[in-house]
C-alpha cells in the first residue's frame, strides 16, 4: 500500500479511536458507553487489518464490538443504566 | 491498458460509494428516526452490495465469497433497521410532527393490554 | 415447524452450496477435500439445525424454487428504483415527505413468507417495515398513499407464489 | 452529554493521551509488520519459504518465517506459532477462559431473580426478528466452522471461529428471549473439547518426538496448502473452536439470566 495513503488513514482511525474512547468515558449513559466502546473496538480491528494482522483483526471485531458489547448491556440491565449523578429516566 | 474487470469493478465501487454518500446525507437532512432509517438501510444496503461485488469482480477468486456476502447483508441488514424501528417506537420516540397517520401506536397499546390481561 | 424430508435436503443443499462459495479452489485434490468436508458439515447442520428454521409453507417446489427467481428480478428492479427515489428526495431542495404508518394484511400464512416480504418492503421505495401484529403488517411511509394495500400488491404476490 | 463546566479539567488527561498514541503511531510506522525485520541475516538473493540454515539465525521471528511450512506444515504463521511453537501457552489461554467463565457462572449463581420480574408479562418478540434469526443461525455456524477448519489456510483459528459461533447463539438468544441450548448439553460439548485438546498432547508424548503437544504427523498427511495437511494442527484447532464456542455461549446464556 502507498506509505502516505497508510499513514493518512491511520492518522484518522487513531484520531477517531481518541474521540469515541474519551466519549465512553465522559457518558452518563452507560449503555450508550457500551456501544460506543464497540466502536471502538471495531476501529482498532480496521487499524489491526492496516498493520496486516487479519487474525488479530478477526478477534477483536468478534469479540470486542460483537460479544464484549452484548455482555455489558447484559450486565447493566441487571444493575442501574446511569451512573451516579446522570438524568434519571 | 487496465484490464476490463478492473474498470467494471471500479465503476460498481464509485456507484456504490455515491449511494453511501447519498444515504448519509439522508441521515442528515430528513427529519425523524423513521425516516432516515428508510433513507439509511435502502442506499447502505445496496452500495455494500455494490462494493462487494465490484471487488469480486476486480479479483475473481473472491467472487462466490463476495456473493455470499451480498446475500448476508440483504437478509440482515433490513432486520437489524426493523429492530431499530420497532425498539425506537417502544421506548416512545415521537414521529415527526407533519406524519399524517399512525396505525401503529393504537394497535400497540392494545396488543399490549391484551397481554397484560 | 416439521422436519420433513425434503426441508433436511433443501437445507442441507443450500449449506452446501454455501461451503463450496467460501472455499473455491481450482485443484481437483483440493477440491475433492472440502467437498467431503462440506458434505459432512452440511449434513450435520442441517440435521440439527433444519428445526429451528421458519415454516416456509407447502406447495410444489419445483414450482417455487422458479417462482423465487422471478420474485428475485422483481425485488431488484424495485431496490434500484427505491435508491433512485432516495436519492431524488434527498437532493430535492423541499424535500417532498409526507410520512406515516400505515397497515396492510399481507396474503400469505407462512412465517418465512411474512418475514421475506417484510425485508423486502424495507428495501423498496419508500417503505420501512415496522411490526407484525396480529398478521397485519405495519409499515413506515414516507409519503403516504390512499390505498397502501395496492401499492403492495406485486411484491406480495411474488412473495406468496414462493412462500404460501 | 459533555458538560463545559468540567470539561477543562479532562484537558491534561486527553493531552496525555494523544501524546501517548502519537508515540505509539511513530513507534508502528517505524516497524515493517510482515516483513522480516532483520535483513543481515538473511542470505542474498532469499525468496520467502526458501529453506535456510537455522544454525547462523538468532531471531526466532525469522527462522519461524523461514521453516514454518517445512516443520508444521500450516501454510498460516500465525497458526503455527500459536498451536505448534506455543501451543502449551495456548493450553494455558483456553484454561484461562475456562475459569473466566466458570467465575461468572459462580458469581452470578448467588444473585437470585426476583420472582415479581419473572411474572412481569411482555410482549413476545418480534416476528421478523426471530424468524430472520433463525433463518441466518445455520450460516453463521456455518461460517464458524468454515474459520476454524481453515484455520491452517487463511487468517483466523479455533478463537476467532468459536467466537463466531458464539455471537450466532446471541443473535438467537436476543430472538428468542425464552429458549436457548442447555446448561447441559454445553458443559459437555466443552469437557469433551478440552478433553480432545489434552488428548490430542498426549499423543505427541506417544509418538516419535516424545514432548507434549507435538506435531509429529506434520509432514505426512497431504501437502501444504490442502485441508488435510498440517498433521494435528486442524484437529487442535477444531477441538479450541468447540471449546471456545461452547464457553462463550455458555457465559452468554448465564449473564442473561432467564427471560428478562
Amino acid at each position: 500500500m502507498n506509505e502516505l495513503v497508510f499513514i493518512a488513514l491511520a492518522t484518522l482511525m487513531f484520531i477517531l479511536m481518541i474521540a469515541l474512547a474519551v466519549m465512553v468515558i465522559r457518558s452518563k449513559d452507560l449503555i450508550k458507553a457500551a456501544i460506543l466502546l464497540s466502536g471502538v473496538s471495531l476501529i482498532a480491528s480496521f487499524v489491526f487489518v492496516l498493520l496486516r494482522a487479519p487474525d488479530v483483526a478477526m478477534a477483536e471485531a468478534s469479540i470486542g464490538s460483537a460479544l464484549t458489547a452484548i455482555i455489558l448491556v447484559f450486565a447493566i440491565k441487571k444493575t442501574n443504566r446511569f451512573e451516579e449523578g446522570g438524568e434519571e429516566k | 491498458m487496465i484490464a476490463i474487470n478492473v474498470i467494471i469493478g471500479m465503476v460498481l465501487i464509485i456507484i456504490g460509494l455515491s449511494f453511501q454518500v447519498l444515504g448519509a446525507l439522508g441521515l442528515i437532512r430528513l427529519p425523524d428516526v423513521y425516516n432516515r432509517l428508510q433513507a439509511a438501510t435502502k442506499s447502505i444496503t445496496l452500495g455494500a452490495i455494490s462494493i462487494a461485488i465490484g471487488v469480486g469482480v476486480m479479483d475473481p477468486t473472491l467472487l462466490t465469497k463476495a456473493i455470499l456476502v451480498a446475500v448476508f447483508l440483504l437478509i440482515t441488514n433490513p432486520i437489524s433497521s426493523h429492530a431499530i424501528a420497532r425498539g425506537a417506537y417502544r421506548s416512545g420516540v415521537p414521529l415527526w410532527k407533519g406524519s399524517v397517520v399512525d396505525k401503529y401506536g393504537p394497535a400497540l397499546e392494545r396488543k399490549e393490554r391484551e397481554v397484560k390481561e | 415447524m416439521a422436519r420433513s424430508p425434503l426441508k433436511i435436503v433443501l437445507t442441507v443443499l443450500v449449506l452446501m452450496v454455501a461451503w463450496m462459495m467460501l472455499t473455491l479452489r481450482t485443484d481437483i485434490d483440493g477440491l475433492v477435500q472440502e467437498i467431503i468436508a462440506g458434505a459432512l458439515i452440511a449434513l450435520a447442520l442441517g440435521i440439527f439445525l433444519s428445526g429451528i428454521l421458519p415454516d416456509a409453507g407447502e406447495g410444489n417446489p419445483v414450482k417455487r424454487i422458479l417462482m423465487f427467481f422471478v420474485f428475485l428480478l422483481i425485488f431488484f428492479k424495485e431496490m434500484i428504483l427505491a435508491n433512485i427515489d432516495v436519492a431524488f428526495r434527498v437532493l430535492h431542495p423541499k424535500m417532498p415527505i409526507k410520512p406515516g404508518i400505515v397497515e396492510v394484511k399481507p396474503g400469505m400464512k407462512s412465517d418465512m413468507g411474512k418475514m421475506i416480504l417484510a425485508n423486502s418492503i424495507t428495501l423498496t421505495p419508500g417503505t420501512l417495515s415496522m411490526d407484525y401484529i396480529d398478521d397485519s403488517l405495519f409499515i413506515h411511509w414516507i409519503s403516504v398513499e390512499d390505498d397502501p394495500e395496492e401499492a403492495m400488491k406485486p411484491l406480495d404476490k411474488a412473495v406468496k407464489e414462493v412462500f404460501p | 452529554m459533555m458538560e463545559r463546566t468540567t470539561f477543562h479539567r479532562s484537558l491534561p488527561a486527553i493531552a496525555l493521551a494523544l501524546l501517548f498514541a502519537a508515540t505509539l503511531f511513530v513507534a508502528f510506522v517505524e516497524v515493517d509488520f510482515g516483513e522480516p525485520r532483520i535483513e543481515e541475516e538473511l542470505p542474498v538473493n532469499y525468496q520467502p519459504g526458501e529453506e535456510i540454515d537455522t544454525e547462523n539465525i538468532t531471531t526466532p521471528g525469522l527462522r519461524y518465517l523461514a521453516n514454518s511450512s517445512e516443520e508444521t506444515g500450516s501454510a498460516n504463521l500465525v497458526t503455527a506459532v500459536v498451536v505448534n511453537y506455543r501451543g502449551f501457552d495456548t493450553l494455558g489461554e483456553v484454561t484461562i477462559l475456562f475459569l473466566a467463565a466458570t467465575g461468572v457462572g459462580a458469581l452470578l449463581s448467588f444473585i437470585k431473580d426476583d420472582d415479581e420480574k419473572k411474572k412481569k408479562k411482555i410482549l413476545p418478540p418480534s416476528l421478523i426478528l426471530n424468524k430472520g434469526a433463525r433463518l441466518v443461525l445455520p450460516l453463521i455456524i456455518l461460517f464458524g466452522v468454515y474459520v476454524f477448519l481453515h484455520g491452517h489456510l487463511s487468517p483466523g483459528g479455533g478463537f476467532q471461529g468459536g467466537v463466531i459461533i458464539a455471537s450466532g447463539m446471541l443473535l438467537f438468544y436476543i430472538a428468542e428471549p425464552t429458549k436457548g441450548a442447555s446448561h447441559k448439553v454445553i458443559s459437555i460439548i466443552e469437557s469433551t473439547a478440552g478433553l480432545a485438546f489434552i488428548g490430542l498432547g498426549i499423543v505427541g508424548l506417544m509418538t516419535a518426538s516424545k514432548i507434549f503437544l507435538a506435531n509429529d504427523f506434520a509432514g505426512d498427511w497431504g501437502e501444504v496448502g490442502m485441508l488435510v495437511s498440517a498433521g494435528l494442527l486442524p484437529l487442535i484447532y477444531i477441538a479450541i473452536g468447540f471449546k471456545v464456542g461452547s464457553e462463550m455461549t455458555g457465559l452468554v446464556e448465564k449473564m442473561r439470566g432467564d427471560g428478562s
